[in-house]
């Protein structure tokens, strides 16, 4: 079995739903013919018809919108917003509709969709197109927000993300659409939301992290290692709700904690991560927590984004930081 | 070299007129009179229960109430078209509408009343509820009917917005998806002249609010949304082509807010009560009854039996509402999802723990 | 002199920039002979004439682009945004426009806008009319969020925000706006943006509030005073960009620190303020910080909105489990 | 009974045809073989200027970037009829038009080459950047168009945007704000027939895009997208008209993208060759040529000419381009607001002490 890529594992698990489900139905802006400018629907709509992959107007409120009205009736839309920076006309409809229409309906009516958009920087895109905002959909109510970070993760969280029976905002660090490669069986098994993943033990210290950050997360980890110091580190995987249970074990045994992601760090979610580690766990700290993020700024056009996003060196003196107390 | 390319027009419809004279020829449904009757009945109970819940309002039973006064035709024309199998998103004014559906007037007062389970209808389980973002529904009727499409059923959705809504880019957006897609579903502009306090002119430029329509390449046509005759045709004819693939359809009924635009609000303080005056000589149920009484179907006595009987109706939903308690602290998280995440639990504890009631609702 | 109550202030402030700078136009849903649904623009249409305060057509997004094509040549719109649950539409135009439009011209354009907004719980209005979201907008580069909790701050940080070369979004707790009537004399005087306000010192437990929850705050504080507990007040004002050096001065006096906001608690500005301070004043914390907050959950329509948003009582019992410790 | 209330069409403009006859009559300024020579010189410099870009990009020396092949028509028969006050709202392509207004070809390469100040046009100081989001940067045009109706000033805005881009809601609101405030403003839609991969009949059932207008009660009006002469001619009617306080107008220029979406595009993927090659047959540089060669204005020689000036020219801006630095680190920083928050500054001394260049730019 030939290795895939993140990208391979978000369109594996497409055609898994679209072939198992027929509710399910995918929808965008190019992910038709084109296949989506990434090919995350390459060939989809080839397999399962013009009905079921959909090419739509340009107008990305209107296609959470419609989706919100697809799923009331018993669909499952899995819907493309073609970059993150594109997402915000279909705030309003994840914020007044998606996340609430079961609650304000008391069950009457549910709405299990899909919100899909590719995000972050680092692959030197134009303006708007390396966006990382999935803070302001962490704090929307009845929405889950998920990050896969490697090929299979896209795929188990994606099946479990179509399948789940409310809306899920479905983010894709595009930056490691196809870094690796991995075996992942076309199973159909879902892995769990709402946990986090530990991708490399350590008793050192607790490094959370989730998306592209994840590589730069390991490699840092792995740099340090030679140093002696052991990171265990975190993949959040479902940003919101937060498995933060995972997180206090972790920092129960570290007594240290970094946090690193690439959006803006006000009110970032790394903020709720530090905040809850620091009402639950404070005793368990040994030194200050360290987040490392973007800044507060625009996200630069591509000649300075390297500068924006954290790098390996900032990742490995922060933790190293939180050691020299 | 110029060259025209495409002409359009836009058509205005009106049956009854506002002294209950019939102008043009009488649809089929309403040849008979006891259709007609049922129409009236409908309306006349929503007015009744508009006095009643705008009393509630001002005697501390119920918040803020978005009242239908004027709008009677419009709503009941529109509801009485729609099949039961039908999707209906209204926006939080449309009570003749949804009462046509099924939608019981405790439905409404819970709602405004500041209760959820307002929006639990027991009658049209797949309508969408109340929707106050405006224009944001008319996305949710063009979504429902993709589904509807696409599983190849024969039903449609209607969705109604106000002559406000249709500045909203939401509104654009789903008329043009709803073309582009040939789509089973009908928008139902109630053009009541003002949106809160702001009149049509500054809304829009646009001469016609059916127009609008051709922006998404689809049909749009005005009514006298007073005159409940020609509503409920152009509806069932709008619907019934949607329901048979033969795409969607804007409807503008042309009709007047007798009232304040919620119990919040005085009108008072924008607009002038000549304009009002005049737009009561206009209403839609006096036209109706005329016309009842004309053909001899209607007369006083039945009229005092109506109104009797829809007062009793208006109180049994009265006491309902009055008798229902509120939810307990734990409904605020009860549907917030499927299963409550773990992550929630604890904050549930909290809401517990620092219940107002003591427990007792 | 008599007093006035905070949407007065408001009122009062936009007078006083409508006659002292031809630039500013105050715009939106209502704002002109109906004075605005809760009347903070009563009067100014009358006095300025339609050309100043405007009513538009109905929609938000419009009325944000529009300010920002206004702002870039040069004028000072103050749009309304007629509730806070009506904002989204308007999110696009703040976070891919207003707050980068100076940036991304490296000067050129900027975009002094002021995007003013009702906002909070506890008046028994209708569905989405009690939203608290200003944790979005903190979150965006580029943009001031500003909340005034008084009469006199009402209109010292208008004044400011108006001023202000940049984009603000101003948000007015209504459950106050009518509240407390204060002697403010219109005078002109601004108040200075990006700082905290104390409004009560004390050395036992700080608690940092926005809003309508300073008054429950307050309550509790002085409720607090005769178990013998003192309470400092901080009251945040510019919710972003954060002051945080007061809060740390506070917490270095006090050693414990309580939140409080009505916004749902999950990435809610808390959330950062937490954070900060668990980063720099780790050693300063005698107790864990506590988050008093809104629920992740919808807020509830009003027969159990109460229920939602945090209590005295709530509060209290917070700040003595802080002195528990 | 039904009455028609409301009329409309929507005329289409051609007067070069794509064998370079003209139909109907010259506009004025058309019959100056030099205003002609100006234009054709214009859209020749745009072409050569996009072919440098591509292959810039292609050689690894510039980003993604957005061919303007074929729209060369519409871009500078659009900036050449505007006058130097007023203010142009673009999307990403506009190239041809933004030269006519005193933008730098190296502003272009340094906006797709990753650097903030391409946006900082020394010429239109008071244009619009370059406009990713779809169809904002119409609501940005509305704005400034109603700054220039408070202060009374004689200047227009124009905001162009795609056939894809018609589908947003932010373009139907603005052309509704323009109608019903009368603004000073012109939106041009460039109807390149593709949206990426997706054609326009998938994107409305609009028979045409000019008569989105008419859903904002203003003037809409189809042109010939690759013929010069019309489209500035009904550029500046319409200019005309919204400086002298006539009001907003919507003009279609019906043309094609002749190549792919951008340089991260691969068109062979969705659209058909012969499609493309029929497309090349009506190209606008073509015809322009032919008119004037049949009117004695033009030659090989001028043309060899004309060819050698735009080479050169581009080459001074690729150079120009290529010897720039990038920004300090501290440029992110810069401009983010008037003066940097306190709170702001921990982190911008992060920045520099982590800059990957090592303070070499
Ligand atoms: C998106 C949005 N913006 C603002 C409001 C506040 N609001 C409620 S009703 C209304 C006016 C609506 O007018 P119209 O569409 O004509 O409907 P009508 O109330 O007249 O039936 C406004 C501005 C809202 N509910 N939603
Ligand atoms: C709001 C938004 N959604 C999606 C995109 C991604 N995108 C860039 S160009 C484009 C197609 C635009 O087509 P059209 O409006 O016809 O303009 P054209 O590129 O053909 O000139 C899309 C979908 C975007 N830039 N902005
Ligand atoms: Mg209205
Ligand atoms: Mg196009």
């Amino acid at each position: 079995m030939p290795g895939i890529a993140l990208i391979e594992g978000v369109t594996m698990a497409l055609a898994h739903e679209l072939s198992h489900d027929e509710s399910v139905v995918v929808l965008g802006e190019d992910v038709g013919v084109n296949g989506g400018v990434f090919r995350a629907t390459a060939g989809l709509q080839q397999r399962f018809g013009k009905e079921r992959v959909m090419d739509t107007p340009l107008a990305e409120g209107m296609i959470a919108g419609m989706s919100v009205g697809m799923a009331a009736q018993g669909m499952r839309p899995v819907a493309e917003m073609q970059f993150m920076g594109f997402i915000y006309p279909a705030v309003d409809q994840m914020i007044s509709h998606a996340g609430r229409l079961r609650h304000r309906t008391r069950g009457r009516l549910s709405c299990p969709m899909v919100l899909r958009a590719p995000y972050g920087g680092g692959i030197h895109a134009p303006e708007h197109h390396s966006e990382s905002t999935e803070a302001l959909f962490a704090h929307i109510p009845g929405v889950r927000v998920v990050i896969p970070s490697s090929p299979a993760r896209a795929y188990g969280l994606l099946l479990a993300a179509i399948r789940d029976p409310d809306p899920v905002v479905f983010l894709e660090p595009k930056r490691i659409y196809r870094l690796v490669k991995q075996e992942v069986e076309d199973d159909g098994v879902a892995l769990p939301l709402d946990v986090c993943y530990i991708l490399r033990e350590g008793d050192d210290v607790t490094v959370v992290t989730w998306g592209a950050m994840t590589h730069e997360t390991l490699k840092a980890a792995s740099e340090l290692e030679s140093d002696g110091i052991n990171c265990e580190v975190i993949d959040l995987a479902t940003i919101s709700p937060l498995d933060i249970e995972t997180i206090l074990e972790s920092v129960e045994k570290t007594g240290r904690l970094v946090i690193v992601h690439e959006a803006a760090r006000t009110c970032g979610v790394g903020a709720e991560i530090a905040a809850q580690v620091a009402e639950q766990a404070l005793y368990d700290l040994e030194a200050p927590i360290q987040r490392v993020t973007g800044y507060d700024t625009v996200m630069p056009l591509f000649r300075l984004e390297m500068e924006y996003l954290p790098s390996v060196a900032r990742i490995k003196d922060a933790v190293k930081v939180t050691l020299e107390e | 070299m110029k060259k025209t390319v495409a002409e359009y027009h836009i058509d205005y419809l009106q049956i009854l007129d506002p002294d209950g004279n019939v102008q043009g020829e009488l649809p089929a449904f309403a040849r008979y009179p006891h259709e007609l009757i049922n129409l009236y009945q409908r309306m006349t109970l929503t007015r009744v229960f508009d006095t009643k819940a705008i009393n509630l309002q001002r005697t501390g039973k119920l918040g803020t109430y978005a009242s239908s006064l004027g709008h009677e035709a419009a709503h009941v024309g529109m509801g009485s078209a729609m099949h039961e199998k039908d999707v209906f998103a209204p926006m939080y004014r449309e009570y003749g509408a949804q009462f046509c559906r099924g939608v019981k007037m405790s439905d409404v007062l819970m709602y405004w009343g500041g209760d959820e389970r307002g929006n639990n209808f027991a009658g049209p389980r797949q309508d969408f509820p109340w929707c106050v973002p405006i224009a944001t529904q008319c996305l949710h009727a063009a979504g429902a009917a993709m589904a509807m499409k696409l599983r190849g059923e024969k039903r449609c959705a209607v969705a109604s917005i106000g002559d406000g809504g249709t500045s909203e880019g939401a509104f654009y957006e789903a008329l043009n998806l709803a073309g582009a897609q040939q789509l089973p579903v009908v928008f139902v502009v109630v053009n009541n002249k003002w949106a809160i306090s702001v009149p049509l002119h500054l809304q829009t430029a646009a001469k016609t609010l059916a127009q609008k329509a051709i922006a998404a390449g689809i049909p749009g046509i005005q009514v006298d949304g007073n005159d409940v005759i020609a509503m409920r045709a152009t509806m069932e004819a709008a619907l019934e082509r949607a329901r048979n693939g033969g795409g969607p359809a804007l409807v503008e009924a042309v009709t007047y807010r007798l009232s304040d635009h919620t119990t919040a609000d005085d009108a008072t303080r924008y607009r002038p009560q000549e304009e009002v005056d005049e737009a009561w000589k206009v209403e839609p149920l006096e036209r109706t009854r005329s016309y009842l009484i004309s053909i001899g179907s209607w007369d006083d006595g039945k009229e005092q039996a109506l109104l009797a009987d829809c007062a009793r109706q208006v109180d049994e939903a009265v006491n309902e509402y009055l008798a229902t308690d509120r939810m307990p602290v734990t409904a605020m998280f009860d549907h917030m999802y499927e299963e409550l995440p773990e992550a929630m639990q604890d904050q549930r504890e909290t809401a517990i723990r620092y219940d107002r009631s003591g427990g007792h609702h």
